[in-house]
């Protein structure tokens, strides 16, 4: 499902697209949008106000397709880049897109027609390019597919390394469970360890193993300490004791301090 | 995305001339030029790179014209740079 | 939490847990050591652990060679892990003509005492310390045996000794009272629960005087912010530590690096508080730099402070206050509790379990500011 | 001793909107930022932005940061300094820092905070190998310095950093052969997952890192499945050759120097970590001390702008400087603020909000 794979179902596709009569008579935008989130620039950008107005900012879009003229104006204004533009043209749909790469295709060149988990479906004819800061371009597919393309790919793709390497023999030197406190080069075990010999607080374990006392000051290790001391201790992390952060945020020359001006009233 | 970028320089990278835009930092440089490990931790002689790129950690120090530990994500580059990877702790010049 | 002890010692810094360790080792049973927050939490955790033997008073001469034989084979006598005592020594820098007068008689007395410091010439501590610019003293003094210390792993060498020799330690257990029966400390109370006792010993530091207003006692002391820093590690260069009255600041290279140093700033709050100094990093860095121009590299990487628990003669107090039996009290340090540590335990033990005095205590106890014979300590920074 | 009205520190989209709502009362601002060009994040986002026109939506955020940074810089009374550090905040008031190798010390009458937040690392085998760094840092090259961060890209974590930094990967010609995420569901917007699923990156959720393998620089990582506990199934390894792995777990709020000047700070988890205590108006439990954006609670740039004009207003106000119409303004801002965080992501945003506010 969506929140899993990130492709919408069928259902959510089906109840968004307009009816097949509307599809025969001109271009109409689909917009792919199916969750509330803080956003409304696709209903602002339509000259025709075919996008009905939110009443909250978190709505979701709804168009009313006999208003819509198929203009693009939202394709190039929305962020998700979830608009496209479609209608039947005899045998053959055509499909509208959002394009935010380079190179550009060109008028006539065929590339594949991608499915909404990015895998060729057929063969695309591209009919038009309108170059921009969001490029359109527009495809032609069957007339079947106009549900199920939802992109475009060059012909030659770079190749990929196949995805499953077991035999990779690297002379891994990697630590058991990984590095937590870069400074030092204390592992996670190292930190289970001390806190199961009993120095449940970070100042504690900074006395005995410096951990955040380097120059990174302790922001990349201290957060995962306190997780690790949060679970041995059974406490939430808010209850724990906190360490000090004390000055400086980064280090500073004694030679820049020593010729500080004083009288300095400016920046 | 068009960047602007400043005109080239050269440093020098363990002695071997490296190339970069003026208004890169050396880490960004050594990173365009292919260099990934920086430098060595202390304890464990762990190889370590570029991590944050904003100066918050320590994982990018280079020893500059001399001066240790400097944290080269944030240092800008500038020509005739003398750049090398740091082996210690670091020792007053 | 026990209900009863025999002896309770509020304050688990380096004196707590030292104390507690001679009351075990010289027969006392149990014994309780409460602690606010954790060991070595307060100016133990926070002080550059140094020990010198080089003073002008001849009792601190004697308590500190004391506390520096106890720390050289400290690791054996405890039996809980290394202290990292570094005896990289001592140099004390001279830069005045009556700190050279007063460092030449005080080299006659420690020399008569067995301690082996020797005066130097500028141009000989050049030598040692090559980072030195020998053009701003006169001379300098230098005792091999002085040096420094993990605050940590000794504070936690003493507590295992303590707790393998039957003792009890309560961290986060804050003490909210003391009761007193007809003069008489009767029990402990604290945020865990309450501990009858009849001897509690005070071993709060920066905080004894608040512990002793629980007895009704009043402490002639007083607790005064003291700020330090570090900063980036560097591969070792400076063995000795530094020190300077007269230019007023102390220094070492810990054992991570890092170059640990600190001074007496003006005018420093004395309500307890251990916020950093906004005056401190500049400070502290002209007169480094003064003194040693190539540390102007060095970065400064944290600042922090702790609390100094000053005495009018700046000599420490081990007495049992007169206004209230049972309540001993261990403080005024003056900057320099840790090193007098094993000095502090011996002393406390002895007061308490009424052994004879291996060293002449009763000279620092609380009549010296009322009788007026005080131990002037000219060599504190 | 500089004495000054307010103290910015950060020029991102926070701090640069204090600035522009507290310069135009003519007070004088500093505005500190310790990077060596103005924006925050906002530079380094290509993909055009959410929220409402108010909020810049459409724009792209270094399009914003443009527009931000030319106001903040046409006001006189407005002094910014970029490779600026502030190195520490005093009890008596002092702030102190590092501009341009020079030690300053400042003495503020009110001090926005407007640091940002960084990355969250994660303890995994290799996880200090040259090459796995946090998405930032590719953004940063790629971005800002327009160098090609790799080859073959595989990203952990599917909140909206992890899922926008990988769609700009894509396109700076970078294979991003997976994204993996540890819980169950994406994090991020779903219009973000779907536009990586149309370009063909399988987003693999209940899948997190096992390993970074390499010597002196990562050549492989390898992903597993992991259980409702988060640990690993033996067996449902996968490896992929890779020469950078991009951390994007989740940013936690810089906020050091909040801890140093003395303010009350909390532990809230859906705010990113340790923030501080503050009023409705963002002012923290130090009177002179006010909060906005990433520092205050982890959310997107746009809450961070309307943010820094809030924190901006209730500045101006502790300098008894009244304003026309300042509780209309202030009311608009507050609307904006919760208008933003009125969907499900702004639930997590509102429930820790209401333990941090005081």
């Amino acid at each position: 499902m969506l929140e899993r794979s990130g492709i919408p179902e069928q259902a959510q596709i089906d109840c968004v697209f307009p009816a097949e009569e509307r599809l025969e008579k001109g271009p109409v935008a689909v917009i792919e949008c199916f969750e509330k989130i803080p956003c409304n620039p696709c209903a602002q950008s339509c000259p025709k106000s075919a996008i009905l107005p939110f009443v909250d900012i978190n709505d979701r879009p709804v168009i009313d397709d006999e208003l819509c003229v198929g203009c693009n104006a939202c394709i190039k204004k929305c962020p998700g880049l979830a608009i496209m533009v479609v209608e039947y043209s005899g045998e053959k749909a055509l499909i509208k897109l959002p394009h935010e790469f380079k190179p550009l295709p060109e008028k006539g060149q065929i590339v594949n027609a991608l499915n909404r988990a990015g895998e060729p479906v057929s063969d695309a004819e591209v009919v038009r390019v309108i170059a921009g800061k969001v490029s359109v371009v527009s495809i032609a597919v069957d007339r079947h597919l106009i549900k199920t393309v939802r992109g475009f790919s060059f012909k030659e793709k770079p190749e990929i390394p196949e995805k499953n390497m077991g035999n990779l023999e690297l002379n891994n030197t990697n630590e058991l469970d990984g590095i937590v406190c870069r400074c030092n080069d204390l592992t996670l075990g190292d930190i289970r360890k001390m806190i199961s010999d009993g120095y449940t607080t970070i100042d504690e374990l900074k006395q005995l193993a410096r951990v955040g006392m380097g120059p990174c000051q302790g922001r990349s290790c201290i957060p995962i300490i306190l997780g690790e001391l949060s679970r041995y201790l059974e406490t939430p992390i808010k209850d724990l004791l906190p360490t000090n952060f004390r000055p400086v945020v980064t280090s500073v020359k004694l030679s820049d301090l020593a010729e500080h001006d004083e009288e300095r009233t400016s920046v | 995305m068009d960047f602007k970028r400043g005109e080239e320089i050269v440093f020098t990278f363990d002695g071997k001339p490296v190339s970069a835009f003026e208004g890169e930092t050396v880490a960004v440089a050594l990173y365009a030029a292919n260099v990934r490990k920086l430098a060595t931790s202390h304890d464990k002689h762990r190889a370590r790179g570029i991590y944050c790129a904003i100066g918050n950690c320590a994982s990018c120090m280079m020893i500059v014209d001399g001066t240790p530990n400097v944290k080269t994500c944030v240092e800008p580059v500038r020509a005739g740079m003398v750049v090398e990877s740091q082996p210690d702790k670091g020792k007053l010049t | 939490m026990k209900n009863a002890a025999d002896i309770v010692i509020i304050g688990g810094g380096i004196s707590g847990v030292a104390i507690g360790y001679f009351l075990l080792k010289y027969g006392a049973k149990n014994v309780v050591i409460l602690e606010r927050d954790f060991l070595g939490a307060g100016a133990t955790g926070k002080c550059g652990a140094g020990i010198r033997q080089q003073w002008g008073a001849s009792i601190n001469c004697i308590m500190t060679k004391f506390s520096c034989e106890f720390f050289e084979n400290a690791a054996e006598e405890l039996g809980c892990g290394d202290v990292d005592f570094h005896q990289g020594g001592y140099m004390l820098l001279i830069s005045t003509e009556k700190e050279l007068e007063q460092t030449k008689k005080n080299i006659v007395l420690q020399n008569s005492l067995g301690i082996e410091s020797v005066l130097l010439s500028p141009q000989e501590a050049g030598e040692m310390v090559p980072l030195l610019d020998t053009s701003k003293i006169l001379a300098a003094t230098f005792h091999r045996k002085d040096g420094f210390l993990s605050p940590f792993k000794t504070t936690q060498a003493f507590a295992k000794a303590f707790e393998r020799l039957g003792g009890t330690i309560y961290k986060a257990t804050n003490v909210t009272g003391i009761d007193v029966t007809n003069g008489r400390v009767t029990a402990v109370k604290t945020d865990k629960g309450t501990i009858s006792t009849n001897i509690v010993m005070n071993a709060a530091g920066g905080y004894a005087q608040q512990i002793a207003k629980m007895v009704d006692a009043k402490l002639p002391l007083y607790s005064e912010r003291h700020n330090i820093l570090v900063t980036e590690q560097l591969e070792r260069t400076l063995s000795p530590m530094l020190m300077s009255f007269s230019l007023n600041l102390y220094m070492q290279q810990a054992p991570s690096g890092g170059f640990i140093m600190g001074r007496t700033c003006a005018n420093q709050p004395r309500d307890l508080r251990v916020t950093a100094d906004s005056n401190f990093p500049v400070e502290m860095a002209r007169t480094v730099t003064n003194l040693l121009p190539k540390l102007g590299q060095l970065r400064m990487l944290r600042q922090w402070a702790g609390l100094y628990n000053m005495s009018p003669d700046k000599s420490p107090v081990y007495d049992e206050v007169p206004e209230t039996k049972g309540f001993y009290v261990a403080a005024g340090y003056s900057g320099h509790g840790f090193m007098l540590a094993p000095a502090t335990g011996q002393a406390m033990a002895e007061i308490i379990l009424g052994l004879s005095p291996t060293l002449p205590w009763d000279k620092l106890g609380l009549s010296r500011f009322s009788s007026g014979n005080l131990i002037v300590e000219p060599s504190v920074v | 001793m500089i004495h000054t009205d307010v103290l910015i520190v950060g020029a991102g989209p926070a701090g640069l909107s204090a600035a522009i709502e507290i310069g135009a009362t003519g007070a004088n601002v500093i505005l500190l930022e310790r990077s060596n060009v103005a924006g925050g994040q906002l530079i380094k986002q290509t993909h055009m932005f959410f929220g409402s026109e108010k909020q810049y939506a459409s724009y792209r955020g270094y399009e914003i940061s443009d527009i931000l940074l030319k106001e903040a810089e046409s006001m006189p009374n407005v002094c910014i300094k970029l490779q600026a550090t502030v190195l520490a905040a005093y009890d008596d008031g002092t702030w102190t820092a590092d501009i341009e190798g020079e030690y300053t010390k400042i003495k503020p009458k009110v001090v926005v905070v407007a640091t940002g937040a960084a990355e969250k690392s994660l303890p995994f085998p290799g996880n200090d190998l040259p090459g796995v760094c946090g998405a930032g840092a590719l953004q940063t090259l790629m971005n800002q310095y327009g160098v090609k961060p790799a080859e073959n890209v595989v990203m952990l974590g599917a909140g909206n950093i992890g899922l926008i930094v990988s769609y700009q990967l894509l396109q700076a010609n970078v294979n991003v052969l997976a994204l993996a995420e540890g819980s169950q569901k994406i994090g991020g917007y779903l219009v973000h997952a779907s536009k990586l699923r149309r370009l063909g990156v399988p987003i693999m959720t209940g899948y997190t890192v096992k390993e970074a393998l390499g010597t002196t620089a990562l050549e492989a990582v390898t992903l597993w499945k992991i259980d409702e506990n988060w640990q690993g199934i033996a067996g449902s390894e996968i490896t992929f050759s890779v020469d950078a792995l991009c951390i994007a777990v989740g940013l936690s709020p810089l906020a050091e120097l909040l801890w140093q000047a003395g303010c009350k700070m909390l532990y809230v988890p859906s705010l990113g970590g340790y923030v501080p205590y503050r009023d409705k108006s963002l002012c923290t439990s130090i009177e002179n001390i006010f909060i906005a954006g990433d520092v205050a609670g982890v959310e997107e740039a746009s809450a961070a702008m309307v943010e820094g004009r809030l924190a901006g207003l209730s500045a101006i106000k502790h300098l008894g400087i009244d304003l026309p119409n300042q509780s209309a303004t202030e009311a608009d801002y507050y609307a904006q603020l919760a208008s933003l965080r009125n969907g499900h992501s702004g639930e997590k945003i509102l429930s820790g909000l209401s333990k941090a506010t005081l």
